[in-house]
């Protein structure tokens, strides 16, 4: 495999600017960059208080009330996972924990995690605060929409957080909500619960949109002169497409939350059959509960690449900088986020082959799931080979990084266990599963997601992260998560159903008691260690070590800005004009190992660059 | 919001815009006349699928002003209805599949 | 400020190519709001789409005769049931509605603030009949035929509860598109698309490719009514 | 140094746990080991490329750690390889998947000698029913079920007249011989599994699904209910006995059939008149209606 890499002499045909091509004045001038196409853009600069930190219009402001908030609710669902862990490792110890409990925990915690969690922290915080400043854009281009979708969001976590204090609690349906027995009794929090969680994730879809739209035009139609779609970070691409999915998904979900309300509201039947109840029949007739779950899945698929993808492009960008070198094979990470995106609409049903859907669609969506695998796995391999004849700078970062590589390779394998039509039959609903998805879309994106804290950090606030705690961080959280789920795929194989208040008296069942306990020590040390991290923010945002301007000696434009941390409007007088993409670190002949996007060819002309 | 220069847009003459108007109202026409005319099966379906499909065409391209953008927006637009179109597809097969399973195995009482 | 020139890009598949390669804007010379109406729309058809998916799976696997429509929105005229009637006018209005928005947005380009203020009137005039209709429609079936979203006295009870809820998904779409239409109509007349006056809300200028903007959402829902007609009245 | 250490014992360690583990899956007692071993081929090709990935990486750490001066290479792509590692996927899923749609092929298609067996679920149990003689099940409604009619059967279907009921958790199935399990939920969904069976599917209300399995180990089985159904989900059990034909049949003759359950209750008018009166659901069900017109 290595000799096939040894260095090719330079393809000196592919340097190719853009600026020649196009403008046919330029032959001559390297430097040349398309005039800027739309004016300045017309910003609202806030005065009081509450117009500059609470209604506020500037991206940076809205990406970091996302983020709290969204860590908020992270935080509840930490807590509840403790509980969970705590009457499954130990049952009846805590009396206080009966089955309903339990499941409103499960069902919360799912929601919160996937949803308000990973959904709204990637898109709506990470996507905030990166695509305006990564794109060279001042702002959003619609500040104010962006403004009400947070307040939306807030909303939407209000109203979540309102079911816990609803007569009845919380809906405890488990987070795929599957009708019938999601809205009948026998399921806690059938009343109001359920209502108000519909209520709360169709207000989601709603502000989600706002933002959606905001991040996809900026990306689209914003960004500075000499930013082609082709020069954007990874990290834009990873958002951008999940944006897109999340547009073109939420749609689903919305249906489908608008659909139950009316079932449970007005008895119709969508997806209400006959259905007895204490020997009686309810009043509904004919309806169909796969349909649900074809919606449901129509939106759940997409969503699982709407946490994947931005975790994916963030990661390409924090391996690339602190390993020094070029992301491998640009051209085709970006295909594959876009192809994974596409294909993500394609293989819904994957998680319903033994739901009692029609038995052909297993064959098409086992294809069409295991195709996605092909640009996924390549995706890993390009990771991988960045690290390869690199300049590893093994940071908390990097170590992030490298725990989500494992991590994710781990759950991608046993995913193309269970998109495989025929495993799948023995290991679905069963504890497989939950080790695979907490493996892959909990364990994997929140490494990316505390890797782009330490990352960006700096940028935020001016100030590093503490290293210190950070290792101690991440190696709590990932040698814990690594033991929490890798022994779990094994109570799969034992044929422990999820889902289960408790594990009962079964044989097989009983043999992992030992199990479980270790499992749920292993959780609360990792959420545990979770309170380092808040710890060192909050330190930090004091004492930390000042950052200066590029500490990372990265190339993307969020590090160019003239004030660190940016203010309103990012760019001060003059927008950057972009030359290059954002990976031309180690270039042979460059002064430094690294040179930013703003560089012009004229300034580097020794440098031997390959691609513009 | 941005200003782009709208002098470049072109303006189109009125004639155009009452042109596709009347065809809208003459496909509607014919449309309600595949009911009036009670046709039934594939005859039915085929008729009504093509005036509708001819309808949301000529609005997208022409009220819509579609026809006149450049390919990147109109691709951008109409390449994501390949999913709704696998989507309806499966489901029309699911629906298929779920009615014969209740005919197959219930009996429906009375009805 | 811009050298942008539409007509010396190249067009067709070749200029899309260059145009997604191309920096600052990929949609060229599209304005943001019009760029974002558009991906907005895509993102409703979505919304629309599962519903009548919904609609046509239900309406596929359910074992009892659906009603016929045909016969359960004909109108009596002179003592005889005609099919659909009511419907059909409702369609023409739509139509009509959708002609004077694009009339509208032709003058809105040419900044001919009178021809584009009455046309928008027009237009919100158009959309209002056409809710009163389905307010109609809505009333009669409710009061005088006795459908209700939990069963209806001809068949499928599923029947009901999708008619409610798709056209009162669209109806709510036609009726925020009203309010809007007026709004800007008053807009319109009121000069703010020539002096650029700023929003109350956004303070950003005005402009009159809002009118372009309202006229694609406008289009949009005459365009989901077709597919509303074709699938619910006419199926 | 410390770093690629640790990283490497997760891999060791992975692997270690995965040939030693205590946990594993309890022993197949139906026909489809075919499915045990697509997971154990799923295993080598995944658990390898894992391996293989990790110890690249782990390599990567030790080789190529940061030295102030260094300058990593710059090759933006190289085609070549990028091919050839996606040939060797494509060639490694598409491995995978074919054995995997031959096993699901086999899966949805019914052997013709299977018996019929009703599984109905309940929240939160299970039932059954069996067909008699005439090896056919007789046709049913959820809507018309009563205490007179616990599952439901259309009275007029002749084919429903000899259906055995067994209205208890148990169920008893001939050894080797296939079954085919019809689904049936009178509320919500559920999910007939048994682990050593390996198979499982869904039970939907308002329509019927299947699967099949042919038991070959005689002994007693755990059902468990494997699709979330509300508070008792974890404490929906059932059990199967895979018994010779002596035993099964001594079993079978001790159950009770439709139409005996009918003789039973047939002296009670009241019953008959339930009977007549739901099975012309349609006018029953426009009452219903106009019940509800004044609501």
């Amino acid at each position: 495999m290595s000799d096939e890499l040894n260095i090719n002499k330079k393809r000196n045909d592919q340097i190719k600017t853009k600026s020649s091509a196009t403008s046919g004045r330029g032959e001559t001038d390297i430097d040349y960059v398309r005039p800027a196409e739309l004016p300045e853009q017309d910003l609202y600069h806030g005065h009081s208080f509450i117009t500059k930190w609470i209604f506020c219009q500037d991206a940076k402001v809205i990406g970091v009330q996302y983020t709290l908030t969204a860590v908020f609710t992270g935080v509840v669902g930490l807590i509840l996972s403790w509980m969970m862990r705590m009457q499954l490792g130990y049952p009846d110890l805590f009396p206080f924990l009966t089955a309903e409990t339990y499941y409103q925990m499960v069902t919360m915690h799912g929601m919160i995690m996937v949803v308000y969690l990973l959904t709204a922290l990637f898109l709506g915080g990470f996507g905030n605060y990166l695509i305006p400043l990564m794109v060279g854009a001042r702002d959003m281009v619609f500040p104010y929409v962006n403004m009400i979708s947070f307040w939306m969001f807030f909303v939407a976590v209000v109203v979540l957080m309102a079911s816990f204090f609803v007569p009845g609690g919380p809906t405890g349906s488990g987070w795929t909500l599957y009708p019938p027995q999601a809205i009948l009794e026998g399921t806690p929090g059938s009343g109001y619960g359920i209502l108000l969680m519909l209520i709360s994730l169709s207000l989601f879809v709603i502000g989600f949109t706002m933002g959606g739209l905001n991040y996809v035009i900026t990306i689209l139609q914003a960004r500075t002169r000499g930013m082609s779609l082709m020069r954007m970070p990874l990290t834009i691409w990873g958002i951008f497409t999940a944006t897109v999915l999340a547009l073109l998904a939420f749609p689903a979900l919305l249906v489908s939350s608008i659909m139950m309300t009316l079932d449970k509201v007005l008895e119709t039947s969508f997806f209400m059959p006959t259905i007895i109840k204490a020997g009686e029949a309810l009043s509904y007739d004919g309806g169909s509960p796969i349909l649900f779950q074809h919606l449901f899945w129509f939106f759940g698929h997409p969503e699982v690449y709407i946490v994947a993808l931005p975790a994916f492009g963030i990661v390409s960008d924090l391996i690339s900088v602190h390993s020094r070198k070029n992301i491998f094979g640009y051209r085709m990470m970006v295909w594959a986020i876009v192809g994974i995106g596409a294909l993500s609409f394609f293989v819904w049903a994957h998680h319903m082959y033994v739901s009692g859907m029609s038995p052909w669609f297993g064959f098409f969506f086992a294809t069409t799931t295991l195709i996605i695998a092909v640009p996924t796995a390549l995706k890993v391999y390009n990771w991988i080979l960045t690290l390869w004849r690199g300049n590893i700078r093994i940071n908390t970062v990097m170590l992030f990084c490298l725990g989500f590589i494992v991590t994710f390779v781990n759950g991608g394998i046993t995913g193309i266990f269970l998109g495989n039509v025929a495993v799948d039959v023995p290991l679905s609903d069963t504890y497989f599963v939950i080790a695979h998805f907490h493996m892959v879309m909990g364990i994997a994106p929140l490494m990316v997601i505390f890797g782009a804290i330490y990352h960006w950090f700096p940028l935020v606030t001016g100030r590093f992260l503490d290293e210190k705690l950070g290792k101690w961080h991440f190696w709590i959280t990932f040698l814990g998560a690594y033991s929490i789920y890798f022994p779990m795929h094994y109570l799969g194989f034992i044929g422990v159903p999820r889902r289960y208040f408790e594990m009962y008296d079964s044989p097989y069942m009983t043999s992992a008691v030992g199990m479980n306990e270790f499992i749920s020590l292993a959780a609360f040390i990792v959420g545990a260690a979770q309170f380092i991290f808040f710890y060192n923010l909050v330190k930090s945002l004091r004492l930390g070590k000042p950052a200066g301007k590029n500490p990372w000696k990265a190339n993307s434009l969020e590090w160019l800005t003239p004030d660190v941390p940016p203010t309103h409007g990012n760019w001060g007088e003059k927008l950057p004009v972009v030359h290059r993409w954002a990976y031309d670190y180690g270039v042979p002949g460059a002064k430094e190992d690294y040179i930013p996007q703003t560089t012009a060819p004229s300034e580097v002309k020794d440098a031997e660059v390959e691609k513009t | 919001m941005t200003e782009v220069k709208k002098e470049q847009t072109t303006t189109h003459k009125i004639g155009i815009y009452l042109w596709i108007w009347g065809l809208l109202f003459v496909l509607s026409f014919f449309s309600y006349m595949v009911d009036w005319y009670n046709f039934q099966g594939l005859l039915r379906w085929s008729l009504i699928l093509f005036f509708m499909f001819l309808k949301a065409g000529l609005i997208m391209a022409f009220f819509m002003h579609l026809f006149w953008e450049r390919y990147a927006l109109v691709n951008v637009l109409l390449w994501p209805m390949t999913a709704i179109a696998c989507f309806v597809g499966l489901m029309v097969a699911e629906g298929k599949y779920t009615v014969f399973s209740r005919l197959f195995y219930f009996f429906v009482g009375g009805a | 400020m811009s050298d942008l020139n539409l007509d010396k890009l190249p067009g067709g598949f070749k200029g899309m190519s260059e145009d997604i390669g191309s920096d600052q804007t990929t949609f060229k010379g599209v304005n943001w709001g019009k760029a974002m109406m558009w991906i907005f729309l895509l993102s409703d058809t979505f919304v629309f789409s599962c519903f009548l998916v919904a609609y046509m799976k239900v309406r596929a696997s359910v074992v009892e005769p659906w009603p016929y429509p045909s016969e359960v929105f004909a109108l009596e005229m002179f003592g005889v049931p005609v099919p659909l009637l009511l419907i059909a006018i409702m369609t023409f209005v739509l139509i009509t509605s959708s002609g004077t928005m694009a009339l509208a947005v032709k003058y809105g380009y040419e900044k001919n603030r009178k021809m584009c203020g009455w046309f928008v009137l027009l237009t919100a005039i158009g959309g209002l009949t056409f809710v009163g209709m389905q307010a109609f429609e809505w009333s009669k079936l409710i009061f005088h035929d006795g459908v209700r979203p939990w069963g209806n006295p001809f068949g499928a009870e599923q029947f009901g509860a999708f008619f409610f809820m798709i056209t009162g998904f669209h109806g709510t779409h036609v009726s925020i598109g009203v309010i809007f239409l007026f709004i800007f109509a008053r807009k319109v007349f009121r000069g703010d698309f020539d002096t650029g006056r700023r929003g109350y809300f956004t303070t950003m200028k005005s402009d009159y490719v809002a009118i372009e903007i309202l006229g694609l959402y406008w289009h949009f829902v005459d365009l989901v009514w077709v597919f509303i007609f074709a699938f619910f009245y006419l199926w | 140094m410390f770093t690629g250490l640790v990283f490497l014992a997760v891999i060791i360690g992975s692997i270690i746990f995965h040939v030693w583990t205590p946990w594993w899956w309890t022993d197949i007692a139906s026909n489809w080991s075919a499915m045990d071993d697509t997971i154990i081929l799923s295993f080598w090709i995944g658990g390898g490329v894992f391996i293989l990935v990790c110890l690249f990486m782990v390599y990567c750490i030790f080789r190529y750690q940061y030295k102030e001066g260094r300058r990593s290479e710059y090759k933006p792509e190289d085609k070549k390889l990028e091919k050839g590692l996606t040939w060797l996927t494509t060639i490694g899923v598409v491995a995978l998947l074919a054995p995997g749609l031959v096993v699901w092929n086999n899966y949805i298609r019914v052997p013709d000698n299977a018996i019929q067996v009703e599984v109905m679920a309940w929240q939160w149990g299970w039932k059954y029913r069996l067909p008699g003689q005439d090896g056919k099940l007789g046709e049913s409604n959820n809507r018309i079920i009563s205490d007179d009619n616990p599952y439901g059967l259309n009275i007029d279907d002749p084919n429903g007249k000899d259906d055995v009921f067994v209205e208890s958790n148990e169920l008893h199935l001939l050894k080797d011989r296939p079954v085919k399990i019809l689904l049936r939920s009178i509320d919500v969904l559920h999910n007939f599994y048994v682990p050593q069976f390996r198979s499982k599917m869904d039970a939907v209300p308002g329509t019927i699904t299947y699967y099949w399995f042919e038991p070959n180990k005689n002994g007693e089985y755990e059902v468990l209910c494997a699709e979330y159904c509300g508070v008792a989900h974890y404490a929906m059990r059932g059990k199967v006995v895979v018994e010779d034909e002596v035993s099964y049949n001594k079993w079978l003759s001790e159950q009770e059939t439709f139409s005996s359950f009918t003789a039973k209750n047939r002296n009670n008018k009241l019953n008959k008149k339930k009977l007549v009166k739901i099975n012309n659901l349609s006018n029953n069900k426009n009452s219903i209606l106009k019940e509800q017109d004044v609501r």
